[in-house]
């Protein structure tokens, strides 16, 4: 895979609006339906979220990096930070054993919306601290079965 | 985001619009958690023209669950828009709110 | 000036769109009017197009480069590839005198564009080939005038 | 992009809507260059759904312009959207195309 897009932002909130809007338009024209492409811009949002919140602590100073790559088997976003490293137990998939209920708290949300959106979510710390979290997604439908190449 | 408030008999109507995250959920707290009026029986939170939420917004309309709940006010969240519908059920969180589609 | 966003991307014709998109986005929370942010976005797209035919010829292994940069006075954006260096007389500014008839001549119209819609463009080579195009706008109405910080 | 095309007494009909760019102009360019019937007196090119057109498209006018002359048919802008008409006004072509505003 050769990446399509490298984008690196400030890690300014007021700033995420204009890389969803970027997502939207490059998940359209990779031919993805707008249901699936709103899910991963949410996820990836939520990954550059945490990175301003958790890693950067909302210094506005720190850089998010997302590199976002695209091949006729799926896609591929990673989003890494040069901040705080995370701790990975806090990290891991959780998913509600049968019976129980999400405790509504207000935190703890925004990773496990990445694993139900992503079919691969994986985190490894930088190589010079910070976080990365790659994330993959087959295209629906199988193997270069989404509608690549539309306008 | 924009916010719009109503009071109609003991109903205080906080209505969203646009895209509520990182940068603008804050503004939603204000609405839904700290300015509140003290006489309001109900909280109703008038989601149908969100475009966007993330769990951020999420997380504020928790805190104003659990506000509402200590302070004995019903909450409730007024036809989620398909957005607001994916990111709750992405956040395992649907059946938690009293959710209302009719018009009012 | 802090750069606020850095956007590399891949030298394909179909990923400018995603590129408008953002751009449009970005500048709507500087506060920046519709129609002035419309004419920013062209002369932009513009010169990343340049960078796809003239430098890259088309070819979508090269990258281009934008880097955005925003503060009180006004916005800088810049455009670089490291594809063939342009004829350095071909980006001058033409003005038409008076009483001359522009002729409708199906090319030639990009670089003008871009002299029409920013205040300051300057072209250079870049450090290792390549071009880089440096375009600078005041925010309308004086510095500091913009309603920047909306949502 | 998509282009739509309509043949009524002689006027060839060319609705483009969406965004024109370095990437789809050369479809639009098929439409207003390459497959135009000989048959038609007029080529009209309708702009009023165009939400984006950069120099590429404007290029592509411009060779529709000249390629009708030489056949001798007349060729006309349709209700070109403010997207367009700024692109015709940036490039100094704006008075170089026989523009129409009416209902046809
Ligand atoms: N990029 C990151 N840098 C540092 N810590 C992180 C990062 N991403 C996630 N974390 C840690 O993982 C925890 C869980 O994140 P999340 O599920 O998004 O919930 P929340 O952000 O509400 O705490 C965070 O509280 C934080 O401690
Ligand atoms: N990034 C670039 N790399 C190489 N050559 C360029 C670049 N930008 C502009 N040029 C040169 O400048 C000329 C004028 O560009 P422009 O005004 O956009 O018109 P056009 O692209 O229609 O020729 C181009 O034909 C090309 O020779």
């Amino acid at each position: 895979m050769n990446p399509d897009v490298r984008l690196e932002v400030r890690a300014d909130p007021k700033l995420l609006r204009a890389v969803r809007a970027f997502l939207r338009s490059y998940l359209e024209s990779q031919g993805l339906g707008a249901e699936a492409a709103a899910n991963v811009v949410l996820a990836v949002d939520e990954a550059c979220a945490n990175s301003i919140r958790h890693a950067y602590h909302f210094s506005t100073t720190g850089v998010v990096d997302l590199v976002i790559l695209a091949d006729d088997a799926g896609l591929e976003v990673q989003v890494a930070d040069q901040g705080e490293t995370a701790d990975p137990t806090l990290l891991r998939r959780r998913e509600l054993g049968a019976g129980e209920v999400q405790p509504p708290a207000p935190g703890g949300l925004g990773v496990q919306i990445m694993y139900r959106v992503f079919d691969e979510v994986s985190y490894a710390p930088g190589e010079r601290g910070g976080n990365r979290v790659t994330m993959r997604l087959a295209w629906p439908g199988g193997a270069g079965a989404a509608p690549r190449g539309g306008a | 985001m924009a916010i719009q408030t109503e009071e109609d008999q003991g109903t205080w109507t906080v209505r969203v619009s646009g895209e509520v995250d990182l940068y603008s959920s804050p503004e939603m707290r204000k609405a839904v958690v700290e300015e509140v009026p003290a006489s309001a029986d109900v909280l109703a939170v008038d989601l149908e023209q969100v475009a966007y939420m993330d769990s951020s917004g999420v997380a504020t309309l928790v805190e104003g669950l659990r506000e509402s709940s200590s302070q004995n006010r019903r909450f409730v969240l007024l036809r989620p828009s398909p957005p607001v519908r994916k990111v709750l059920e992405l956040s395992r969180l649907d059946m938690v709110f009293d959710i209302e589609e009719g018009d009012e």
